[in-house]
């Protein structure tokens, strides 16, 4: 709980710190307080949840915390050049992602239903306020109208279906539902009705098919500072909200939804890894792949007990950041594949980090995504192994997306020009390159 | 292990080295790489059995006898690649430099790892230098050669990794002990299939006959150091993998299952090969279908699982290694120096280069193994081994012997005999004299005296559990 | 000196040759090269020779291990007795004489030294090839010989004519050999499966003692040793590429491809006749075959007109020869045919070589002629070698074959009648060959004619010593009828110290029939010798051109069409099939299948991607449809999951 | 329970209503182009959801729901105010409330 306080306490503080007009000064701020809240959420430790006794399961709250802080560090400082462009908002942008951060964090380790609501507006709110950050831009605009519109959609069938549930068990709680479902209300079509519909609001929060279509049109509205923020904190919490209340409290009907899930995983990874094949636009090509990684991470409900989805969520975030901090670089504007040639050769550090997210990404040792990929099979082998075929079937496609990617970001140019790293940038490339790296030390 | 980090190390500095000394600095990182193997093979006793922990969980090392003939081929086969391209431009590259390094720091962990997943790991390890370097110093025209490349290599590799993780899982194991212990019998088909996944991924490597169509373009267009990597030593990968790890630990019904699908692959392959080649108009590409012929028939023999086969083969895969650097650098020497390949645009090279002419001449006979070469050994035993298999597949493989010389011979005497069609043709740089005479002497050797090849090997073969 | 060493020796010597020269014989003088080479060679013929007169028993000299398996030794070890013996003998006696004729044939070329070297090591390895005491080391030595005839063949490669042609018959001999190599490989094998050992005497002794062995087994090891037999001996089917081995120089196909190698396949035989005898079918087909080739050699040796290629032909026609006396087990007598043959083919060989010499590297007998007196050496003992071979009494020749008729008419009179028609034949173009060569007028121009000169003392030395030993030669095996105690000297010496010669034993005709035979042979010889000289000498009949042949003779100048026959029936459907798999099954089916696939896969992203439509209301539309898809599933599930 | 007795009867009367006012609002946003009146079926998709909410609190005789309710009107609260002030700045932008005006991000 102290972690969101900070959070709020540092947002506000950089809300009005923004009015100095000192983007350096909010920045500064911002960091503090996620650092804070990272190390509050550390020192924290695990706190007793009314889900503690899947703890094995779930990682202990502070864990989450730490990343989410983690990530959106890592988004604000790769974002920064952005931000402090028109330092008239720095400050506000900066408050906007710390308020949604704590939405996150509510919705990621839900306990009650009514706040895991309140929680996911939280976050979705500011968010549809940043993706319509470019208020020049039409494409921006039409970002933010399309963003807004889905997703207040998706939470409304969401709140339907928290109240079929209620309507079902008499709770909001997820501890009691759990118990009031397992004396045999699943009998209840409400229940289940219910329940598919929270899948659904996951789904879309994840951006898995059929519910991804917000996905590739706002991605590729949004700005890359936003991106870097959105493509990674709604998913973590997204992916843990769904684990937590499927592989919890949903976990007697395994049997009846573990179907649907499978069939959820491989459309998206197929979906996601083809069409990226034919983009022409970077973010929507990562918006795609994105996709595909939601497919992915689902496959942490296959196995209720023993899954580990930590690793493969930081690696992607951390392989995510650093490309599209890459994009950045010289996508500032536009957006468009083409400028990608020979990008690796402006500065050496760009090289090396977009070889190892990219790896990472495609999930090849012995980088950090595959042993996130890794463990994510690890577990879902033996539950369901058809499925595991597919998906790696699918991430072979994948890995031709990614490698094309990188072979034209590789291609020697004729003339070779070199582009400055900011401070900031080059901190969190190197940043993502070794955690990617030192991921071999964690398993 | 010093032994094994040290090319990660000089790989990592190679990055950092300015660009003029990368040739040098290669060619000595080798040199001490491969002097530090032969001093530890020195103080080595066949029959021990070090183990090596950095403290991971899923990657643990250990070394025997096998491991270390692998590590010093490893060795000797960079130190080679660096040495026969010392005057090409590629060494210039302090890429490639590193990325070889690196290459080979992943060739020794995989030849040394000591766990299933390890070697799912270095497995792939190699993957990522071997892709840059065809891709930097490569001549793909199209990208989608090199994409089919990779499409194979990862087919076959995520095949592997589904059986790993069904290995693992069914048997709570993951050391190779430990997996040699456990019995796979009770698994009945489930074993079949596993080792079908291990047998995707090495039959794309090797490569057997219906998945090797990547081979001859990548070879064909891939630089010649490249080539020789892959020929010569990521080839071998997939045949330790079968040596090592798969056939061993899965000995039983998988293996009765698998044995003869896997002999008729490697046989059509030896015949398909040859039969190709005769045809072929370019040196590379006739010596890419070449392999495919002669590693059919070691893939063909391994899955005979006998003691003194095993010990042969591992003498062919030296073989094998010696004749491919050799005759790659024949065809990279024809290359750099006229800038074409193709046969019809060749002649006469031997009046003009006449040392070339001379240690090619003794690099075709060693790749045709006639006696007093090692692969006269290898392919008299290997053939033998199938022969007393079953006598048609030994009558069939034995023809590899005859078409063999029909394509060898063509893909010498065109180039070098018949009337001159070059005018002018540098002969041989210090450098390449002294790769090919290292090369035939280790096959001349090898091919009076392969014993000191199986003799050290027999420790860690014979007795699979240590 | 210690037998084992001297034995070491005598394989070191040659090997040594070849090292020097190999190394250094670039900047060495010409002479230095040759010389030492030939003195190598002569030295060992010296150590051949102690050896010789020290013969008692077999000796087996161990030199190492090259395989050390539990259950199998190979070993690199030699065997002394009468059969390596006196192959050593041929082998370094011939092969020094040659070495010399050489020194003043390729005084001219600029491969010298390279010549030398590869003569060297083909002697080295031949010489491995007899005194192996095992299978594995004759291979060794059966495959170099094979490598350095194909070294020698294609030597002048950069020719600018024939240099093609010569290597591409280089080639040809070594592919064909390498057939025959499987066949002795297969071989091998097999005697592995059955004994488990390669060891001579090793497989005798096991041989002897279980009886059992006969029958399936024995055939088909045999066959395959036949078989490769065949490739080197040039016997049918495989016997095409001695002609074009030709391409080589002279003392090439003196050395190799009439005296030594090409005997090798009777050697081989003669080695494991133990095994032979076990299998009397195969000694049959043995018997056949020998007599085909012999015949069809000697027919398509009538019309040649290149005075190398007819003794090729000759030399294949003899070969066969020595397998009918195979067939019948009479291994001494094809022995004696194969020591007296190296004499006197070697001999007609040189003289061709130093005729050749003389002309200036003109082979056509068209263009020869008269040089009776413009290279007398030459003539004289060219004549003797053609005396020799068509079987003039009391030369080597005569009595050898004699040997051959004998075991023929005993035997099998079909065969006999054969072999008469093939020695006819032989006498006839041999001296065919001889006149229109050294008799009549010069064909070859005037300005050649000037230029013709007898050639120096180095080729002409071994000429003549080599016509001694064709004179001589048939004392070494003197017929049982005359004097009895100096008879059938050869046989003893080699029954009694070869293994398994000595349960072998040839028949001896009664007095009448075989001085029948003799007569018989010599009217023929004697006959066809005159018919000859009438017909070329004073009728001054000359060897017509392609397009005045009939119908047999263009046959026979066309050598019954075989290569062209071989080409069609098996390097075209070769070539074609490669060009079928190679582009069709690899290239179009194989890679384009998986590109088609993969592009079937990737392409499909422009349906997959039309979906993103980018109208918010279709976006909406499909959330609900997906709500509807779920609830369906819940539908379709109720009566699964409950 | 009393209350639930005396409500059970019109239960389903409730939960009718409630599914018919989110179906329609689904139908609507999904097939209106006007920005506005999407908004406004959304809000009605929500309102369907807070009467259904009070039916079942009532049904259960609890008072979470009814204060989920509450939450849930001040959540759509803000999403009006947020989502009409991005209407407004797409309005600026592309002079039009016409949603299928805005698809130049596709594919």
């Amino acid at each position: 709980m102290d972690s969101i306080v900070i959070l709020f306490i540092s947002g506000l503080v950089g809300l009005f710190a923004g009015m100095q007009k000192k983007p350096l000064l909010s920045i500064i701020i911002g960091s503090i307080g996620l650092i804070g809240a990272g190390l509050a959420a550390y020192f924290k430790g695990s706190y007793i949840s009314p889900l503690s006794s899947y703890e094995a399961y779930v990682p202990t709250q502070g864990l989450i915390v730490i990343l989410l802080c983690t990530v959106t560090l890592l988004a604000i400082l790769g974002g920064y050049k952005r931000y402090a462009a028109d330092n008239e908002h720095t400050g506000d942008y900066l408050a906007l992602i710390l308020f949604s951060l704590c939405g996150a964090i509510l919705m990621a380790q839900p306990n009650d239903l009514m706040l895991f609501f309140i929680g996911l507006e939280i976050l979705s709110i500011p968010i549809y306020v940043l993706v319509g950050i470019e208020k020049g831009s039409s494409r921006s605009a039409e970002a933010a109208v399309k963003y807004f519109f889905t997703g207040s959609f998706a939470s409304a069938i969401i709140l339907f279906g928290i109240a079929l549930l209620y309507g079902a068990t008499g709770s909001f709680q997820l501890i009691e539902i759990q118990s009031n479902l397992a004396i045999g209300i699943w009998q209840s079509p409400m229940a289940i009705i219910g329940s598919l519909f929270l899948l659904a609001g996951f789904t879309f929060k994840i951006g898995a098919v059929p519910f991804h279509f917000w996905g590739p049109d706002v991605y590729d509205g949004a700005s890359n500072a936003v991106l870097m923020y959105m493509a990674t904190v709604v998913k973590i919490a997204g992916i843990y909200a769904l684990v937590n209340v499927f592989g919890q409290v949903f976990r007697d009907s395994y049997g009846f939804w573990i179907d649907l899930v499978s069939l959820i995983i491989v459309l998206s990874m197929f979906y996601g890894y083809i069409t990226a094949w034919k983009q022409i636009s970077f973010r929507r090509l990562i918006a795609y792949s994105s996709i595909a990684n939601a497919g992915l991470m689902i496959f942490a409900l296959a196995d209720t007990h023993n899954s580990n989805l930590f690793l493969f969520v930081a690696a992607y975030a951390f392989a995510t950041i650093a490309l599209v901090v890459i994009n950045s670089i010289v996508n500032d504007d536009t957006d468009s594949l083409v400028n990608w040639e020979g990008i690796a050769w402006r500065h050496p550090l760009i090289g090396i980090a977009l070889v190892i997210s990219l790896f990472s990404l495609a999930g090849i040792p012995p980088f950090a995504g595959f042993f996130g990929k890794f463990s994510l099979l690890w577990a879902a082998v033996p539950h369901v192994p058809y499925t595991a075929i597919l998906a790696l079937i699918a991430s072979v496609i994948g890995a031709f997306v990614y490698l094309r990617l990188m072979m034209s970001a590789l291609k020697k140019p004729s003339v070779v020009v070199r582009s400055p790293l900011s401070l900031e940038q080059s901190l969190v490339l190197s940043l993502t390159s070794i955690a990617a790296i030192g991921a071999l030390y964690f398993i | 292990m010093a032994l094994i980090l040290l090319p990660l190390v000089f790989g990592m500095i190679a990055w950092f080295i300015p660009g003029n000394i990368s040739r040098i600095f290669g060619l000595i990182a080798s040199t001490v790489a491969l002097a530090w193997s032969i001093i530890a093979v020195s103080y080595f006793e066949p029959n021990e059995h070090l183990l090596v922990d950095f403290g991971l969980r899923f990657v643990r090392f250990s070394v025997d006898s096998l491991g270390f003939t692998m590590i010093l081929l490893t060795n000797a086969v960079f130190f080679l690649v660096f040495l026969s391209n010392f005057n090409t431009s590629i060494v210039h590259e302090k890429r490639f430099t590193a990325l070889a390094l690196l290459m080979q720091f992943g060739l020794l962990g995989l030849f040394t790892t000591n766990t299933i997943l390890g070697f799912y790991i270095f497995w792939e390890l190699t993957l990522l230098p071997i892709f840059l370097i065809l891709y930097w110093f490569g001549a793909f025209d199209k990208p989608r050669a090199l994409l089919q490349f990779f499409l194979y290599t990862l087919v076959g590799s995520l095949a592997m990794l589904l059986s790993v993780i069904g290995l693992m899982h069914l048997t709570n194991q993951q050391t190779y002990d430990a997996l040699l212990a456990a019995d796979l019998q009770s698994l009945g088909n489930t074993s079949i299939l596993l080792m079908g996944g291990f047998l995707l991924a090495f039959a794309v490597k090797i490569p057997l006959f219906p998945f090797h169509t990547w081979q001859a373009e990548t070879y064909t267009k891939a630089p010649t150091a490249g080539t020789m990597l892959l020929s010569a030593i990521m080839l071998k990968m997939a045949l330790f993998g079968l040596l090592k790890w798969v056939l061993p630990i899965f000995d039983g019904n998988a293996t009765d299952f698998w044995r003869w699908p896997v002999i008729t692959l490697g046989l059509v392959g030896i015949i398909y090969g040859a039969v190709i080649a005769i045809r072929q108009q370019n040196l590379k590409t006739l010596f890419a279908y070449a392999s495919l012929s002669h590693l059919g028939l070691i893939a063909a023999a391994l899955m005979l699982q006998n003691g003194d086969t095993n010990l042969i083969s591992v003498v062919q895969i030296v073989n094998h290694s010696i004749v491919s650097i050799g005759l790659f650098l024949a065809a990279g020497i024809i290359e750099n120096r006229l800038g074409t390949q193709q046969l019809d645009q060749l002649g006469g090279i031997a009046k003009v280069a006449p040392h070339f002419g001379f240690w090619f001449a003794v690099l075709t006979f060693v790749s045709l193994s006639v006696p007093f070469t090692a692969g006269f050994i290898g392919e008299f035993f290997l053939i033998k081994a199938l022969f007393n298999a079953h006598t048609f597949t030994g009558i069939l493989a034995s023809t590899t012997l005859v078409l063999g010389a029909v394509y060898m011979l063509k893909a010498y005497q065109v180039p070098m005999f018949g009337p001159t069609k070059v005018n002018s043709f540098q002969d041989l740089h210090w450098s390449e004299l002294t790769v090919f005479a290292i090369l035939s002497i280790a096959a001349i050797y090898l091919g009076l005296a392969p014993h000191c090849i199986t003799d050290f090997v027999a420790h860690s073969l014979t007795q699979p559990t240590h | 000196m210690a037998k084992d060493l001297t034995l070491l020796l005598l394989l070191a010597l040659p090997l040594l040759g070849f090292a020097v020269n190999g190394l250094f014989g670039k900047n060495l003088p010409k002479i230095m090269v040759g010389s030492l080479a030939t003195g190598v060679v002569f030295a060992a013929f010296l150590l051949a020779t102690t050896l010789f007169s020290g013969l008692h028993g077999t000796q087996i000299v161990h030199l190492f291990n090259i395989i050390d398996f539990d259950q199998l030794q190979i070993n690199a070890s030699f065997q002394i007795d009468a059969l390596s013996v006196w192959m050593t003998l041929i082998i370094t006696g011939i092969g020094s004489l040659i070495h010399l004729f050489s020194m003043g044939y390729m005084s001219h070329d600029e491969g010298y030294h390279k010549f030398f070297t590869y003569l060297n090591l083909f002697i080295f390895s031949m010489l491995l090839l007899v005194l192996g005491s095992n299978y594995f080391v004759l291979f060794f030595g059966w495959e170099g010989v094979g490598m350095c005839s194909y070294l020698l063949i294609s030597f002048h490669y950069n020719d600018a004519q024939k240099g093609l042609a010569n290597s591409l018959a280089g080639r040809k001999a070594f592919i064909m050999n390498r057939i025959g190599d499987v066949g002795l490989l297969l071989a091998l094998f097999m005697l592995l499966g059955q004994f488990n050992t390669l060891e001579f005497l090793q497989i005798g002794a096991a041989v002897q003692q279980n009886t059992a062995l006969q029958g399936g087994a024995m055939f088909f090891i045999t066959l395959s040793l036949f078989i490769a037999a065949t490739g080197k001996s040039a016997q049918i089917p495989l016997f095409t590429w001695l002609p074009d081995a030709m391409a080589g120089p002279t003392p090439v196909s003196a050395l190799i491809h009439a005296a030594t190698m090409v005997t090798a396949g009777i050697y081989l035989t003669v080695r494991s006749n133990f095994l032979f005898e076990l299998a009397p079918f195969t000694k049959d087909i043995m018997l056949y075959v020998g007599l085909a080739t012999t015949l069809f050699a000697a027919f398509m040796a009538l019309r040649q007109n290149d005075i190398k290629k007819v003794l090729a032909y000759s030399t294949v026609s003899q070969l066969g020869l020595m397998f009918v006396a195979l067939g019948f087990g009479a291994y001494t007598v094809a022995l004696f045919h194969v020591t007296t043959h190296a004499f006197f083919k070697a001999l007609l060989f040189l003289g061709s070589g130093s005729v050749i010499h003389g002309m200036h590297e003109e082979q056509d007998i068209r263009k020869m002629g008269g040089l009776a007196k413009l290279m007398p050496v030459t003539h004289f003992t060219f004549l003797i070698g053609t005396m020799a071979i068509s079987g003039i009494p009391f030369l080597s020749g005569f009595f050898s074959k004699d040997e051959i008729m004998a075991q023929a008419l005993h035997h099998n009179s079909f065969a006999y009648v054969v072999l008469v028609i093939a020695v006819t034949m032989t006498a006839i173009y041999m001296f065919r060959l001889y006149f229109l060569t050294f008799h009549g007028a010069f064909r070859g121009g005037e300005a050649l004619k000037s230029k013709v000169h007898e050639s120096g003392l180095s080729m002409t030395l071994p000429l003549v010593l080599l016509a001694v030993l064709s004179i001589f030669g048939g004392l070494l095996n003197l017929p049982g009828l005359f004097f009895k105690g100096a008879a059938h000297w050869f046989d003893h010496y080699l029954s009694h110290s070869t293994f398994g010669l000595s349960e072998v034993h040839n028949v001896h005709l009664d007095f009448n029939t075989s001085i029948g035979l003799m007569l018989f042979a010599s009217a023929v010889a004697i006959g066809v010798m005159i018919w000859a000289y009438l017909n070329y000498a004073k009728r001054g009949a000359l060897a017509k051109e392609d397009t005045a042949l009939s119908g047999w003779e263009r046959l026979s100048a066309q050598k019954l069409y075989v290569d062209e026959i071989y080409h069609a029936a098996f390097v075209k459907p070769l070539l074609a099939l490669s060009h079928f798999i190679g582009k069709v099954v690899d290239i179009q089916i194989l890679r384009n299948g998986i590109y088609a696939l993969a592009d079937g896969i990737l392409h499909s992203a422009n349906l997959t991607r039309k979906w993103q439509t980018g109208f918010l209301s279709s976006y909406l539309f499909w959330m609900i449809f997906g709500l509807i898809t779920f609830i369906a599933y819940y539908i379709l599930k109720l009566s699964v999951w409950h | 329970m009393q209350a639930a007795s005396s409500i059970g009867t019109s239960l389903d009367f409730f939960l009718f209503v409630s599914f018919a006012l989110f179906t329609i609002g689904a139908i609507g946003a999904m097939t209106r182009k006007n920005m506005i009146v999407l908004l406004m079926c959304i809000e009605l998709m929500l309102n369907a959801v807070n009467l259904m909410l009070v039916t079942f609190s009532t049904y259960y005789g609890n008072g979470d729901a009814q204060i989920f309710v509450f939450f849930t009107m001040v959540v759509a609260a803000a999403e009006a105010t947020v989502g009409l002030s991005i209407i407004i700045m797409a309005y600026r932008n592309l002079k039009s409330i016409d949603i299928d005006m805005y698809n130049q991000l596709k594919n």
